[in-house]
């Protein structure tokens, strides 16, 4: 997925007018602390000061030029939440005066034994600010798509990217067009080498414009037993669960619902009128969570069409995500507790 | 662009007649429109009051000297509350302030939305002044960026006042706008009243002068008296001069008053133990002979009554419709990138 | 409300070993922008930096020393929520080594046409935050046992006054124990004069320790039609339409949660067994916000026990509140919206 | 308190040998830490590696200085995770260290739920140690307010890196601590590696040096060569003299080494370009006589031996258990009150 957000940023300072992809080791040698941002021409290090950067993006968007700004851990974000609802409301509070054009990309959630501050998530906080769009992919063809949305888009964004599925490849048939079907052949042409790289030049593949659009969700599995709706690191183990399931009879419906604000309530209503059970799957902290969001939406407007409760299965609201790897698997879901969620939910009866 | 715009003086000349007259009929109208505004709190026509009585020695100059126009190649604005006077000196219409004052929908900065002094305005780069305190200077870095990129003369101008050079935001502005890898052209200015609400600078700030703390990061800095126009006129150029062509940051410190204590929530009555710019300017006109009591007298007369006849004009003016409140959550279009194009 | 908030101080800091009430204009000359902190005499004023104001109290709070630190308006908390996790870490970060006994008070809400940034709600982001226990008064003498029991636990705490309630006077026989029942009587005792303070010292009246227990409710109505849970400013509103409402037949219990984290699910839970529909209200943005955490729990326990779906009614989803009466009116609950809220829910048909 | 702890010298006099071979000492007991703790990760027995190899001439000196103990009376520590050697002069098992870096259950600084290097002792006034960057600088002053107010010689004291420095946190610290109305003993340290991950000081920094910024508060500042313990010793010294007499804060920048890059994400491998303080040190012990070749690579040996023995041990020790993910959210006691007595 790292490649897709490289080759989205390349295609991003080449044809959409972005000036500035900036943020703490954004810029040469290292190319960002995933390597996100290697070989970009308007790639620069700004100081250690995130306020200073969020606030940067806020005026270059005000300047019209159009910016991907990167928070090195979405942990380090929480001391910018002032200036980030202060873009949020830039159009709004100026009456429709001003927009600013902006992207926040930043790597969100567990997954690489990050112990406290390399595992925060941030789709409950990101979704209590109003006037942000947000996005977050779970595989490397909804990254560039998504990011090259964010980017065009006249409004403050956030590109949460889930770190765990960085090094995840597409699946068969999901790649980008363009991209050489083989990691190694990309690997060479867009990685920057080891050792010195003050020669080294890129050499991009010819990727095309493709936009995921804001609030368009996407069924990966169909099913008619229960709805499953998830983003970013939990996806695929959602999708994995229910093929698993699948030989206990058990069909799950899951859907990525990758846009989270605007966000698919149509898809998410056609499924559960079908299905009647619906388990929400995020891993931020349970308790003011955005799938409560969906669930107080779900019972406002799905209730008669229910045959059992809603459920929410999140990260359990403990003040971090503790090193070991014991600690780490009993705070967020994993795929025994997603399979086991999605199990109870099928049996419940009405 | 504007008729306003003065020509060009060399920083060290004597200012003509002609600017000193200028100057003076804006302070009076800045300090009219204040007062005007401050009427309307006490009757009842706006809920809260906020601006910049005491500052218009410092604050019309820099008005008058800003490169107003829209895009970087023009000066950008990140203000705070106590801007009128650099508005009016601007253009603007003191009538548009009333309609803020009493949140009407024709409120042209927030239709209603924000508090009086809470300008917006990006046909001149007036970013929309909001009311916590600093986020401005960070913010400021990223237009400073935009125009260092596009060339040619257009700064980033950032006030504030001083308990609010206490906030982090106030370091990173200076951080990133002196860093050796690309310095940026920013005018930082501080308005020192030497309060914070109802906290005397005095106890709080270790520094001697704000302006000294540039100088650990190489910025040029002064501090300036904020009360006499034609200083502020002449440092303000001096200092635009500077970052203009330079194209690197400079810090500005003028001392200022506070007339009207903080705002309507500690009272806004006249303090009386604060210097008066507006009189000690006239008294120096009056001395100098470039302007009669009388003049004066009648300069102000005639601004009250406008903008007392506008009071009750825009009394009436429509409140905002409530279904309002979720309109322009999400611009449809890009707004500032298509109105970047230079004119 | 803040004569009691100002009492609870003192006692404070005479009994209860606080030594540090501070935060912008806490101290003398103005003691606080609404007056909360006049006369005190550990009251002193920071710097205009919120970040040093949430730091101090930690270092505080570690070193012993019990504080109360105020952010003017909790709309400019929000620079500041790297630092509160911190705070609301330190215990668990350390297993259990340290823990930070500190107090943030800070005005919250609506209600004084505020405008877009002294309006903010503050009980999604503090809900949100693992570590800190939270108190929100709704009643003169909550605010004084509440700020009482924050000040003594061994934990960092919020306490979120609702700044709409500052003026509120107690209800007859809700007097805190000792203080004068008349105001005027009151005032001449603890509020400074006008004019030159610097020779006034508070009279103060010999109020007795009482504590409002963490994680305890109060049922300030009962019904069996419908529970309507609240908090803060929202709450007696409740409790007037609901008091409106039975004229029409409908008899709602009504519930101040009053401690937000823990909260008192055993009593929401009684109450709703018995009534079949709940209301939740509360004035933060709808988005990602805590009633939707109280509805999932209720959904998650309760499904089975509704005879409707459970509703919330809360702020809208719009970046800030206007100026403008109409525009405030608008976007947090009043009244009006509330009462014909409770009336809809009591009258949806199973 | 500890028998670690040297008989106090004057600022200028030369450093006893007893001394200096137990600052040679604990320097190279820090440095095979650290070098176990980079063994540790490369062999898979701790998913990340960061500490602070290369700044042991200027960590073991402070961790000696360090008054040590509870409360107000003794220091308080607010670190950042490059401190190891502090902790090891200050007294610290370093066998805890390994534990922490494969987060065992027996982890005595986060029972296996922190990172390596993130210490925290409250027995010795050792703050938790947090990942984010400069946070220990906002609440260094409230410590020190409370040693203030107590009395006595105790100070805060607070350590970070040098790109850190651009977080308003800095700034925040050096206005809290230079009020006027109540200046607070806050010794405020700089380890400058001219690195912050792969970005170089010299694009990012306007500042000539980093002490220059406690200049415009009136904060008493130097920049010293952290690479050399002998001047490490005597101006921590002098600087802490300075703090806990005046009650004053004071800056100190100390240039140091980064050995092993950032930490295990660039690799952890030994940088060739980057002086060697214990190597220097070494140099100059021998050619004064006052140690031999052979007792150092002994020492080194025997600490080595020590370690390894200990990895092996601790590799055993039991994980933490899932359960306790909820254990200590909240106290039940006032831990930090109760051990506020003095002793
Ligand atoms: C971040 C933030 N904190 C607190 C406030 C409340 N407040 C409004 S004005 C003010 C004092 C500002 O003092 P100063 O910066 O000197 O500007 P002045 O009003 O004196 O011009 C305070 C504390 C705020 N608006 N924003
Ligand atoms: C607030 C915050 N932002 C970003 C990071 C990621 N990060 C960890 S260390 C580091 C560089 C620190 O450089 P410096 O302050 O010079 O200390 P050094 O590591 O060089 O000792 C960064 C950016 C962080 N931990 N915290
Ligand atoms: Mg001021
Ligand atoms: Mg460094």
């Amino acid at each position: 997925m790292v490649q897709a957000i490289r080759m989205a940023l390349h295609v991003a300072e080449e044809r959409h007018g972005v000036t500035d992809i900036f943020g703490e080791d954004v810029g040469a040698p290292l190319g960002g602390a995933f390597t996100a941002t290697q070989g970009l021409k308007t790639a620069w290090n700004s100081p250690l000061d995130e306020r200073g950067i969020v606030g940067a993006s806020i005026g270059l968007g005000l300047a019209g030029c159009r910016n991907v700004a990167e928070i090195q851990f979405c942990d380090y974000a929480f001391n910018t939440i002032d200036l980030l609802k202060l873009a949020g409301m830039m159009h709004w509070a100026s009456n429709g005066d001003w927009n600013c054009p902006m992207t926040i990309m930043t790597p969100v959630g567990s997954g690489i034994r990050g112990s406290i501050y390399h595992s925060h998530s941030f789709d409950a906080t990101a979704t209590h600010l109003p006037g942000f769009k947000i996005m977050m992919p779970s595989n490397p063809r909804d990254a560039y798509g998504m990011l090259l949305s964010c980017v065009v888009d006249p409004n403050p964004s956030f590109f949460l990217v889930p770190k765990a599925l960085l090094r995840v490849r597409a699946q068969p048939g999901e790649e980008i067009p363009g991209e050489p079907g083989d990691d190694k052949a990309l690997s060479k042409l867009i990685d920057a080498p080891l050792g010195d790289r003050s020669k080294w030049q890129p050499q991009w593949p010819d990727t095309p414009d493709l936009f995921v659009p804001f609030g368009e969700a996407r069924t990966v599995r169909q099913g008619n037993d229960l709805t499953v709706v998830s983003y970013g690191r939990t996806l695929p183990l959602c999708a994995k669960a229910a093929d698993e399931l699948s030989a206990e009879g058990i069909e799950a419906e899951v859907i990525d619902l990758r846009s989270l604000w605007p966000y698919d309530w149509e898809r998410i209503v056609e499924s559960v009128r079908r299905t009647g059970r619906v388990l929400y799957v995020n891993e931020d902290t349970e308790v003011t969570n955005f799938g409560e969001h969906l669930i107080r939406r779900t019972v406002e407007e799905l209730f008669y069409e229910l045959v059992a409760p809603p459920r929410l299965l999140a990260g359990k609201h403990v003040p971090g995500i503790g090193l070991a790897d014991s600690l780490e698997m009993a705070t967020v879901p994993q795929l025994p507790s997603i399979t086991e969620s999605i199990r109870a939910l099928a049996k419940t009866s009405a | 662009m504007s008729s306003l715009r003065p020509v060009p003086t060399s920083p060290e000349a004597e200012l003509s007649p002609e600017l000193l007259v200028q100057l003076h009929e804006l302070m009076v109208k800045a300090r009219v429109l204040e007062e005007r505004l401050i009427q309307m709190y006490k009757q009842g026509d706006g809920y809260f009051w906020i601006g910049g009585p005491g500052e218009e020695a410092f604050n019309v100059p820099l008005g008058l000297l800003i490169e107003r126009g829209q895009g970087p190649q023009y000066d950008y604005c990140h203000f705070h509350y106590r801007n009128s006077g650099t508005l009016l000196a601007m253009g603007a219409d003191p009538v548009d302030a009333l309609r803020q004052m009493k949140n009407t929908a024709t409120d042209p900065y927030s239709g209603g939305r924000n508090f009086v002094g809470h300008y917006s305005k990006r046909e001149w780069n007036v970013v929309p002044v909001s009311s916590p305190i600093e986020v401005q200077y960070s913010m400021a870095p990223g237009t400073a960026l935009a125009q260092k990129r596009a060339g040619g003369r257009g700064i980033t101008i950032v006030t504030g006042g001083d308990a609010g050079t206490a906030e982090g935001d106030f370091a990173t502005c200076m951080i990133w706008s002196s860093r050796p890898a690309n310095p940026l052209p920013v005018l930082m200015i501080v308005t020192n009243n030497k309060w914070g609400i109802s906290t005397s600078w005095a106890g709080q700030h270790g520094e001697k002068r704000i302006a000294d703390r540039g100088k650990g990061f190489g910025i040029e800095s002064k501090t300036i008296d904020g009360n006499d126009p034609e200083i502020a006129y002449r440092e303000i150029k001096a200092a635009m001069e500077y970052v203009r062509t330079e194209r690197k940051p400079f810090l500005l410190e003028a001392l200022v008053s506070r007339l009207n204590g903080h705002s309507s929530a500690s009272g806004a009555n006249r303090a009386t133990d604060e210097a008066d710019c507006l009189q000690g300017f006239e008294r120096r006109m009056e001395e100098r002979g470039l302007l009669t009591r009388a003049r004066m007298d009648e300069l102000r007369a005639q601004y009250n009554t406008e903008l007392q006849a506008a009071h009750r004009r825009i009394k009436d003016e429509p409140q905002p419709d409530p279904a309002t409140i979720t309109d322009h959550i999400f611009s449809e279009k890009d707004l500032v990138s298509e109105g970047r194009g230079d004119k």
